[in-house]
């Protein structure tokens, strides 16, 4: 990590005229955009993974015992270690990768008027460390004894010690991969917070700095600061692993609790820094889409920061029931309470920002409003979690699993979908199809709540997570329960063949799509000042000054429906 | 970085050496003196802990130059070592208690002087503080 | 709302259920009237050539008490419900009636071992009822436990009973239930355990009083006789623990 | 990197890019170092019997080494003093004079080692001397990275005089590092 304190200014002897190689301009380049893609291709190959193995296990629970198409029969062992693989890589190998370091990496830069992030060579580092984990990762489930499958959040003594997990080399090559992309996303968040503060454009003050570059770097900063415990949690357990000491091990006088403090200090905070990035990027699509200046701008931003230290405050509340003193859930629960508030408070500005607009139906703004309305029951469910007399009825069942995949389905795959119909003109210059992003919309939309409104059901009625089997569970084994999993694995299917338009069309687009102009959307920020795709550099023409706000749409002085921030007017609009 | 001069940074080092013997002869004196329980303590902690913050500050204060250096640079560290805090205060009453409300830990601590190093003459007979 | 999908076997089920609806109501209420001022505005709002947007920036007050009036409003929500959920935890988890039987539950991988307390009610005797993956208990009776793990973490899990709780290895954790309906129900482990962990269910048999006893009696373990239950000695009950522990 | 960014060089809150990074840095290690702390702590004041495992640590070693860590934290300020007068000659020797000291140490904290898992306490003994290991172990791992890095600032940039700001930047890591020895002292030696 001290890397960061000598990796400074580039010094470099190139020429720009001279062409450079496959290699050096697409895998071992520095320029921002390209590695942005490199996580972004990356954090969707690994999505098409973990979608794969909820497509496996998704069938074992439909049709248990029988062999899945394109996987055969699914073991116990097996089971587990796909449900625990598909946490893992959606979470930390896809939402925060696409999120995060795609869209951070891509936007960032654009979004500030600068040509590039200001350490380019740990921000190519940190794409490499990442691209290693995953690596390491996927390596992981060809080992003797097969990936890990204790949870992703590894409880020791099950994760700890290879005679309970029966996986002895799975375990720390997952632990391994888990630390090293925690590395990877120090460096790149280090570089985030830095090039954000100092490398701004002239004229770009604090609160003319879009929404979603706030979020990314509030995000950034979340991260750090819970993760860093969590380094050493994992560098405690990796020890256990694979040395033997016995940090938590209770007939040693360790303490397996102390894992569940130390992940989910950072896990709580964790949900909200793949969340803010989505809503960032929702926001800005929102109001370009609906021509309407982003409805109190700085009590938005205010309440993120309010939501960011919270997030802090409330992470014992996911071990309601793991055996923590029960007299801390008063404490946890009432800051759990006081969470909604500052998400309510986005949600309605978000809401209040549609009132008076004139809004377009675009794909991205379609997954834009969608996002809103899914992320809205993901977030209402949470109530019920979060009130610990609830929790002890509901933890650890379907009821969760379906409230946290109705926040980060919408986080992870709709903000993803978002950004990309969004952005992909000024990240390739051409326009994706507009009919087929509708059908893929829609298809994707409807199929998700089908798979998961029925497990909210099957949650309530006691069906707890990760068995891989509930024939053998008499109250759980009667036909109309199973009738539902039967539903939401065929729904499953369905939005996964829904996928397919998708990457047909974005494929079909790269080479043969609509050529957009600089500012396709005619939006406010000051990527679209710069060319479609942006060269290396960004701003051939110059680097941008600002001079006002980022979502002046419809202003009363002016005929234009929208106001880049780049163009000098006879008055400067209060910010 | 006007009025950082050597002189002062010899002060500081001269200062940060004075502290650091006061904070080494501290827990010796009680060894030897054989202070137990509470007057040790008071010995012990402002010694050993007392004089660790007020080093850590001299040093972040004038070598790290916290002092004249814009004011984000304090507030992040300062912030970074608050949410330390609050993880600590908020797991404590799991992991540094052996028992709570409806729970309790079985763990035996080991008694005795820890053999198995054979360090006995260490051994100054502060006795583990039993839970149980 | 719970009881349409599985019934309410404890006394504090209905508790929880009630929490439960009564959440469900509050935010119900939110929900749909959020999602419904949603869909309202992106109908009314949707693009018209002849309307331009209107210029609202949120700034002003007026504009802030929008967003705040309702969020005032949804504080008290959340009042409401965390105080309704502070009675029901202190009832379920911190609060414990006086014990008119107990039972020590033991679980490993990957079973259940339920130690019944036998006829004389007491756990440590020599009459108690060692049983694996099968809970016998009486209805209308306050139940004390005592979970244990010596291996990795479990959950004990009687959905019927909404009842929760982890076992964690290095800790005896307490608790207690009163199970008020007759029946037979799954008892599942909750926490991720192992290979086998998905097969790792028990089934819990609430029964009458008569029945019960007439369960113990023909359980009991053969050797044993009435007077040596009333002299159980401190050492028994250590070589018991001693025994399952080790 | 055929084009020459411009972003480091803007500097809009007034803090230069790279100082700005390794304040970040900084913080960060914070909460790697704070974690780990944070869960000695925990268990040092669960477990009393730590005290005596405590009262079996070097005090010596261990005050000798923080002698040479606080004298090398002084010499690598000289070091940023000579930097900002740009006088390369006395930033290199002063560099290589805290480099040295940074050597010292590990050469102390091996011997020290090597005394201990010879009288048999070991990473395995118990989880006081896992801690032990642990911490001082990932301290002793950033005092390498700083040698190492100061090493190639030394002879890499200040030897061709160029980034004579560099010098400050591992200068403020350098100092953080020592932060970090000055709480480990008294909470694996001194305190007993």
């Amino acid at each position: 990590m001290a890397e960061v304190a000598t990796a400074d200014v580039a010094h470099d002897d190139h020429h720009h005229e001279h062409e450079e190689s496959f290699w050096s301009k697409y895998v071992f380049s520095t320029d921002h955009k390209i590695i942005g893609f490199q996580y972004m291709f990356t954090g969707i190959a690994m999505a098409l993974i973990g979608g794969y193995f909820a497509y496996v296990f998704r069938m074992q629970l439909a049709f248990p015992g029988s062999s899945v198409p394109f996987f055969g029969l699914v073991s116990p062992a097996a089971y587990n270690s796909l449900v625990t693989n598909h946490g893992t890589i959606m979470i930390f190998w896809v939402a925060m990768p696409v999120l995060i370091a795609a869209m951070g990496n891509f936007l960032i830069p654009l979004m500030i008027g600068c040509d590039d992030m200001v350490f380019p060579r740990v921000n190519r580092l940190s794409y490499q460390i990442f691209l290693l984990s995953a690596i390491v990762l996927i390596a992981s489930f060809f080992v003797p004894g097969g990936g890990f499958g204790g949870a992703w959040t590894a409880y020791p003594p099950l994760s700890a010690m290879a005679k309970y997990n029966a996986t002895p080399f799975g375990a720390p090559m997952w632990l391994i991969a888990v630390t090293l992309e925690i590395v990877a996303f120090l460096l790149g968040g280090i570089n985030f917070i830095t090039t954000v503060m100092n490398a701004r454009a002239k004229g770009m003050r604090m609160y003319d700095i879009p929404i979603v570059i706030w979020m990314i770097v509030i995000a950034s900063m979340l991260f750090m600061a819970s993760v860093g415990p969590l380094v050493a949690g994992a560098v405690m357990l990796l020890f256990d692993q694979t040395l033997g000491t016995t940090f938590f091990d209770a007939s040693a006088g360790g303490d397996p609790v102390l894992w569940q403090h130390l992940f989910w200090f950072f896990g709580h905070p964790e949900v909200y820094v793949v969340l803010l990035p989505a809503m960032g990027i929702v926001a800005e699509v929102m109001c370009t889409f609906a021509r309407k200046k982003l409805f109190a701008y700085k009590m938005i931003l205010y309440a993120t920061i309010g939501l960011g230290i919270l997030s802090f405050f409330v992470w014992a509340h996911h071990q309601f029931i793991s055996g923590v003193d029960p007299r801390a859930a008063y404490l946890f629960t009432t800051t759990t309470l006081l969470i909604s508030i500052p998400v309510a408070i986005m949600l309605f500005a978000y809401i209040a920002t549609l009132y008076g607009g004139s809004i377009q139906f675009t794909t991205a703004m379609l997954f834009a409003l969608s996002f809103l309305a899914e992320f809205l029951i993901g977030g209402v469910t949470g109530i019920w979690l979060g009130s610990s007399g609830v929790d002890i009825y509901l933890h650890d069942t379907y009821f969760v699993l379906a409230h946290f995949h109705y926040t980060f389905f919408p986080i992870a795959i709709i903000g993803t979908y978002t950004a990309i119909y969004y952005w992909f003109p000024k990240m390739f210059g051409r326009k994706m199809n507009e009919t087929w992003g509708k059908i893929h919309f829609w298809g994707t939309i409807i199929s998700f709540n089908c798979i998961f409104i029925p497990l909210f059901v099957l949650g309530a009625a006691g069906q707890h997570r990760r068995i891989y089997n509930y024939q053998h569970f008499p109250d759980l084994a009667g036909a109309d329960m199973q009738d539902m999993r039967v539903f939401a694995t065929i729904s499953l299917v369905v939005m996964l063949l829904f996928q397919i338009p998708f990457i047909i069309n974005f494929i079909v687009s790269l080479k043969y799509g609509e050529k957009a102009d600089k500012n396709p959307w005619k939006a406010n920020t000051l990527e679209w000042v710069a060319p479609s795709p942006p060269p290396h550099g960004n701003f051939p023409d110059g680097f941008p000054e600002v001079y006002r706000g980022p979502y002046e749409f419809a202003h009363p002085d002016r005929e234009d429906d929208y106001w880049p921030q780049n163009e000098p007017g006879n008055q400067k609009p209060k910010t | 970085m006007a009025g950082n001069s050597l002189k002062k940074y010899n002060q500081i080092y001269v200062a940060l050496l004075i502290l650091f013997i006061i904070s080494v002869l501290g827990p010796e004196l009680a060894d030897i003196l054989g202070m137990e329980g509470l007057s040790r303590m008071a010995l012990i902690l402002p010694t050993a802990f007392g004089i660790a913050i007020v080093k850590a500050y001299m040093v972040a204060a004038h070598f790290m130059h916290l002092k004249t250096e814009k004011i984000y640079a304090p507030y992040i560290l300062l912030a970074s070592l608050a949410l330390m805090f609050v993880f600590f205060f908020g797991v404590k009453i799991d992991i540094m208690a052996a028992e709570g409300h409806n729970w309790e830990k079985p763990y035996e601590e080991p008694t005795g002087s820890a053999g198995h190093h054979g360090d006995s003459h260490h051994d100054h007979g502060e006795k583990a503080d039993d839970h149980h | 709302m719970l009881e349409k999908l599985l019934p309410a076997a404890s006394t504090y089920a209905k508790e929880i259920d009630w929490l439960f609806d009564f959440i469900t109501y509050l935010v119900g209420f939110w929900f749909f009237l959020a999602i419904g001022v949603f869909f309202y505005l992106v109908f009314r709002y949707r693009r018209k050539p002849e309307e331009k947007a209107q210029y609202i920036t949120g700034e002003t007050h007026k504009q802030k008490m929008a967003i705040e009036v309702p969020h005032y409003l949804i504080l008290v929500c959340d009042l409401a419900i965390l105080i309704f959920t502070f009675v029901v935890w202190h009832q379920v988890k911190i609060d414990k009636p006086p014990a008119e039987d107990e039972v020590r539950i033991v679980a490993q991988q990957w079973a259940w071992t339920f130690y019944h307390s036998g006829a004389d009610g007491l756990l440590g005797t020599d009459d108690d009822i060692a049983k694996v993956n099968e809970l016998h208990v009486k209805a209308d009776t306050v139940y004390h436990y005592t979970l244990q793990s010596p291996d990795v973490m479990h959950s004990f899990s009687v959905p019927v009973f909404r009842l929760k709780q982890d076992a964690i290895p290095g800790r005896d954790i307490t608790g207690w239930f009163e199970p008020n309906l007759q029946g037979e129900w799954d008892i599942q482990c909750a926490e991720m355990c192992g290979v086998a962990h998905g097969i790792m269910g028990a089934r819990i048999f609430v029964k009458s009083e008569e029945d019960h006893a007439a369960w113990i009696a023909a359980n009991s373990p053969p050797a044993q006789s009435a007077n040596l239950i009333a002299q159980n000695t401190e050492n028994d009950s250590q070589a018991q623990e001693d025994n399952t522990n080790g | 990197m055929a084009h020459q960014i411009i972003a480091t060089s803007r500097s809009a809150t007034g803090i230069p890019t790279g100082r700005l990074a390794v304040w970040w840095v900084v913080a960060s290690e914070i909460f790697i170092f704070g974690g780990l702390i944070a869960a000695y702590l925990l268990n040092r004041f669960l477990h009393g019997s730590w005290a005596q495992e405590a009262a079996a640590t070097s005090t010596l070693i261990g005050g000798i080494n923080t002698f040479w860590l606080l004298t090398s934290s002084w010499f690598v300020v000289i070091a940023h003093h000579y930097s900002e007068q740009k006088n390369a000659k006395k930033t290199r020797q002063f560099l290589w004079l805290t480099i040295l000291l940074g050597g010292f140490f590990m050469g102390f904290k091996f011997v020290e080692y090597y005394k201990e898992i010879t009288h048999g306490m070991t990473l395995f003994t118990n989880n006081f001397w896992s801690f032990y290991y642990t911490a001082t172990g990932l301290h002793g791992f950033h005092v390498l990275c700083g040698m190492v890095i100061m090493a190639i600032i030394a002879e890499g940039d200040i030897k061709n005089e160029r980034n004579w700001h560099r010098v400050e930047n591992i200068g403020i890591y350098w100092h953080f590092v020592d932060i970090v020895w000055i709480f480990l002292f008294p909470l694996l030696y001194i305190a007993k």
